[in-house]
């Protein structure tokens, strides 16, 4: 049975990759399994200065999901390029992807610059769609144009495949879809995680200090597929497909909606193991469904 | 950190709301008091993060407080129940720094942890005392087993058991050298205002994973943005901005 | 305690409606316990012609949810008004609240028209958020423009208030549920089914013969409990809250957001008792959480 | 329609994949053969349609193959486990038009509805005959408990069991007066292709609530719009429309 498929050119042992923000840079499941049985993982949102990110409380829990508002947190591409990435070549043996996002345009472009040049690194995934941070980066992903912005001023400063990573949080995502393609996206990362709130009955309150927060797992499993469709429908680029993925059923489900690779989120937090016991149960249930190669089944529902 | 299935030995209240859990596995993974245990619990989709009271080579003993569904489902479990945990996660108290006379301070559920610690300081030779507060007798618990082990002082805010009013009511022994807390957030401010000899202090903060991979619990100190969950619960007095 | 609230000047003995779709004419739940109990409930979404909506299968699930396709099956607005009101009459005496769908301007109109003159009927909810109907239906809520359209057309042949059901599939509620009020809706209702897919592993198709269905249930709450917040500061007119409730302390939550009155929608189907249940545990919610009155709650996170 | 918690009285294996499930509670609102119950699994948002295999006044058999989640959690209850149930759904079989040589075809998890069914027409006097089918002789169960009721003929698709081949390759008996069947689509269709004499179907679709509230399971008849959990589950060979 073969798992293999290609993504913008690069091959992946799997499909199944660890999604930006729930896996760190790796080294904290480094400890707890070889990471390298991943096709790959995409690191932690990562923007040009340090951030902080939003005060606590950043989590809540929903039915079958939870809310996130970390807003960004992490060191800062030099200190990614200087620590993170050297460290994490003593573990992780193959091509990364990179999560990149900003709050102006020409912050995206120097990032992902610094980023391209890093041998380690095999994509760039660009994050027009983080929900959490108040000054602008939900606006790129909510609009075609602004879409297509980032995605042209990136392209023109990568040789490396970049894929943006789409908002779900729109009315219509293959319009911003066909946007990146055209823009010059080499695929498409989907979804980011739907805005949402919780409160809490004894303050009254929100629970978030942020207010708000982005809604993952399994309760956004059925949003997601039905964006990895429409999308994949849109657009002749490789889709990445993601949003409350954690069975390797899952998987195959989201490649047949239209997913070259798919990434597991929320699910790596609750249990560690997930990615790992994923694809260890992958060919049992390629056989259950009489799939002899996976990659022949991306987009399968379409045909 | 280990993962593994517990099965659970006992589960019983011992005040209001307020439960002991036994339970059976794998302990490798503890090596400070102080640590904790993130639980799945019966359908929620986060796990549920609880300080290690005690443990040995065979089990542990939690205890919590049933304040929302996840630790209500749990004090609905029953001896031979298995429950999924993430065992030894966090950094766990630093006995090494105590002193010859360190202070415990806990609040309500806050004490489990001190239960193990207080153990230790012992085993140590050193000579800990205790000051444990709550909001009525109702509520107290682990009176007798703190007692076999260390001086005692118990307060309650409305004097239904002990000294009445809040454990920074209470004054340290002059001789103290060193203090250990947990509990509400408003009682670990109050008690670093007061306390003038040094200290460790575990804070609580909603957790997304409880091993360090989400970023869910991140708090500014003085030495740097630290994971609550990871370079945490414990922190030094020194370095909490408050 | 005084569980009382009123919506569009229209007094409710509690804020608990049951939603449009899950609680058909009512009939079904009449037989199981006394319906009269309900704040009121909005009856199955009906067009001026009788539809039989899409092929089966009509219904999926996901984790704490359910799609549906129904597409709007409903036996026309005459049959309602000859039939299914003068049967509601024997078992459900307090204002309905009149769900309608169409597919152009005029179609809404005249639906409307004819039920604003049915004394049974309290309220019209003008849902221009059916995602489950071809041709148009779900147009009307994803743009402003054609939102205060309806709602214009509407309101100038309804004399009872008129409450417009949102879209959650879009970029900006706020700015549509603005535009509503503008154009003189005198509440809104919210939120509407996510769109979402789920596929067969087996034939590797989508398990919907209409393939996209509507999003419900606990899944979907902590979206709607977003949207209802972002709609109260956004307008001065009530929001009815939905999506996902399922207890007293879910209605709660939904309260504190911002809805005057809220609705079970899915919950129904798969526990025929709830919104009974859900109304006599309110008091102990209440208790528990130190409330005296439940219109005291409407909004309080806001303040 | 009722809703209760039922007792697990018995849930074993009888066939690949296949399970008899006993239960034991309020039965009051079964009145009719081929009527269904709809069940909450463990931690599935919807309920699972069964239909019920036989009843009496302390409770039912159901008969179920594991094919997804909620059956394979049906699978792991043990006796004593209680299960959350609606009951009496659906129109049931009508026996007052069977005639006296009545034939049921049932085919692999179909047949559950026609056990109670073929006792119905057993103690009202008629003469039932059984064809059954399955794919292979792995997959046949309760072959005995017809047997003890009314003559059988076994059809498999392997011929490893009975006549090799399909229900539909078994020609009825020239006296047969009327039939009922249930099973899967594409048997019923061709049943009713090549059946002479008019009878009654039992179908399924996918149910949002089980009780006609939800619009979710209607079908085109030919005497109109027809949910099939609440008009149906059984239809009448005359008014389906293929
Ligand atoms: C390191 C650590 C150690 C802890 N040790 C103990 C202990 O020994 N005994 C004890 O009774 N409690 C302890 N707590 C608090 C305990 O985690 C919460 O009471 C528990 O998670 C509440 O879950 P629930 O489902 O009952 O409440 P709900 O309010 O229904 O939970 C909803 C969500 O909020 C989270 N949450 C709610 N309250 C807290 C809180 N105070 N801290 C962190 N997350 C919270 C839950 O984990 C869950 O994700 C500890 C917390 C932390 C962070
Ligand atoms: C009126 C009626 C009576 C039935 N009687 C029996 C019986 O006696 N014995 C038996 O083994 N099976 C019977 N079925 C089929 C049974 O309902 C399904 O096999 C079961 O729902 C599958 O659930 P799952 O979680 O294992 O599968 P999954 O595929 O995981 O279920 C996913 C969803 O699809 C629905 N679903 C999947 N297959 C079917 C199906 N064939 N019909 C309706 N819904 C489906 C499930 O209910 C659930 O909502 C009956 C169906 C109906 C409608
Ligand atoms: C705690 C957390 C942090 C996240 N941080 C990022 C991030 O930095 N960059 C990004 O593109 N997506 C981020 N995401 C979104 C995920 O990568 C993913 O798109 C989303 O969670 C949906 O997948 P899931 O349902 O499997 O979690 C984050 C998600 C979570 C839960
Ligand atoms: C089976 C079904 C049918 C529905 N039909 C309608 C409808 O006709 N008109 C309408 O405005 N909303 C309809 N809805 C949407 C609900 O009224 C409600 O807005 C939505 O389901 C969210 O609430 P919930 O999560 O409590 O179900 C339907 C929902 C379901 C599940
Ligand atoms: S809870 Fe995930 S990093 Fe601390
Ligand atoms: S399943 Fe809801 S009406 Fe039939």
């Amino acid at each position: 049975m073969n798992t293999a498929v290609t993504l913008c050119g690069i091959p992946l042992d799997n499909p199944v990759m660890a999604a930006s923000g729930t896996f760190g840079y790796g080294a904290e499941f480094a400890e707890l399994y070889d990471i390298n049985c991943l096709g790959s993982f995409s690191f932690k949102g990562t923007t040009l200065a340090p951030r902080f990110g939003n005060p606590t409380p950043r989590i809540a829990e929903s039915a079958s999901g939870m809310l996130n508002a970390v807003g960004l947190q992490n060191p800062g591409v030099h200190k990614v390029i200087e620590e993170e990435l050297p460290r994490m070549r003593a573990f992780f043996l193959k091509p990364v992807m990179a999560n990149v996002s900003g709050f102006a345009l020409d912050e995206y472009v120097q990032t992902c610059r610094l980023l391209d040049s890093q041998p380690q690194i095999g994509w760039l995934e660009v994050n027009i769609s983080c929900p959490n941070v108040h000054g602008g980066g939900m606006s790129f992903g909510t609009c075609p144009q602004s879409a297509a912005e980032v995605t042209r001023a990136v392209k023109a400063v990568c040789k490396k495949p970049v894929i943006i990573k789409l908002s779900p949080n729109v009315s219509d995502i293959a319009a911003i879809a066909r946007a990146c393609e055209d823009a010059g996206a080499d695929g498409l990362s989907l979804i980011n995680t739907l805005v949402g709130m919780r409160l809490d009955l004894k303050t009254r309150k929100p629970i978030l200090s942020n207010v708000t927060g982005g809604l993952s797992g399994p309760a956004i499993l059925p949003v997601a597929l039905n964006m990895v469709y429409r999308v994949y429908r849109a657009v002749r680029i490789p889709v990445v497909g993601m949003g409350g993925i954690s069975s390797a059923r899952d998987v195959v489900e989201m490649m047949l909606a239209g997913a070259t690779a798919v990434q597991v989120g929320a699910a790596n937090l609750v249990d560690p193991y997930i990615c790992r016991d994923i694809i260890k149960d992958l060919p049992r249930v390629m056989d259950q469904y009489g799939i002899n190669s996976l990659s022949d089944i991306i987009g399968g529902a379409h045909s | 950190m280990t993962q593994g299935l517990y099965t659970v030995r006992s589960n019983r209240p011992i005040a209001a709301l307020t439960y002991e859990m036994q339970l059976e596995g794998d302990t490798s993974a503890l090596v400070r008091p102080g640590q904790f245990v993130n639980l799945r619990t019966g359908g929620h989709y986060l796990r549920r993060p609880l300080s290690v009271c005690a443990w040995d080579a065979s089990g542990m003993t939690l205890i919590y407080k049933v304040v929302g569904e996840g630790t209500d489902w749990l004090s609905t479990c029953m001896p031979g129940d298995t429950i999924d945990m993430l065992c030894g996660l966090g950094n766990g108290f630093d006995t090494s720094v105590s002193g010859q006379y360190p202070l415990l301070v806990g609040g309500g559920v806050g004490l489990p942890p001190l239960y193990q610690l207080a153990r230790q300081l012992v085993d140590e030779g050193k000579q800990p005392r205790l000051i444990m507060g709550f909001n009525s007798e109702r509520e107290v618990f682990y009176r007798q087993e703190f007692e076999r082990l260390l001086p005692v002082t118990v307060t309650t805010m409305d004097g239904s058991c002990g000294v009445r009013g809040l454990v920074t009511d209470v004054p340290p022994a002059a001789d103290c050298t060193y203090f250990y807390a947990c509990g509400p957030f408003p009682m670990l401010r109050a008690l670093c205002g007061c306390m003038t000899v040094p200290g460790q202090l575990s804070l609580e903060e909603r957790m997304g994973c409880g091993f360090g991979a989400c970023m869910g619990c991140t708090i500014h100190t003085r030495l740097g943005d630290k994971r609550v969950c990871k370079e945490g619960p414990v922190f030094l007095k020194e370095e909490l901005i408050w």
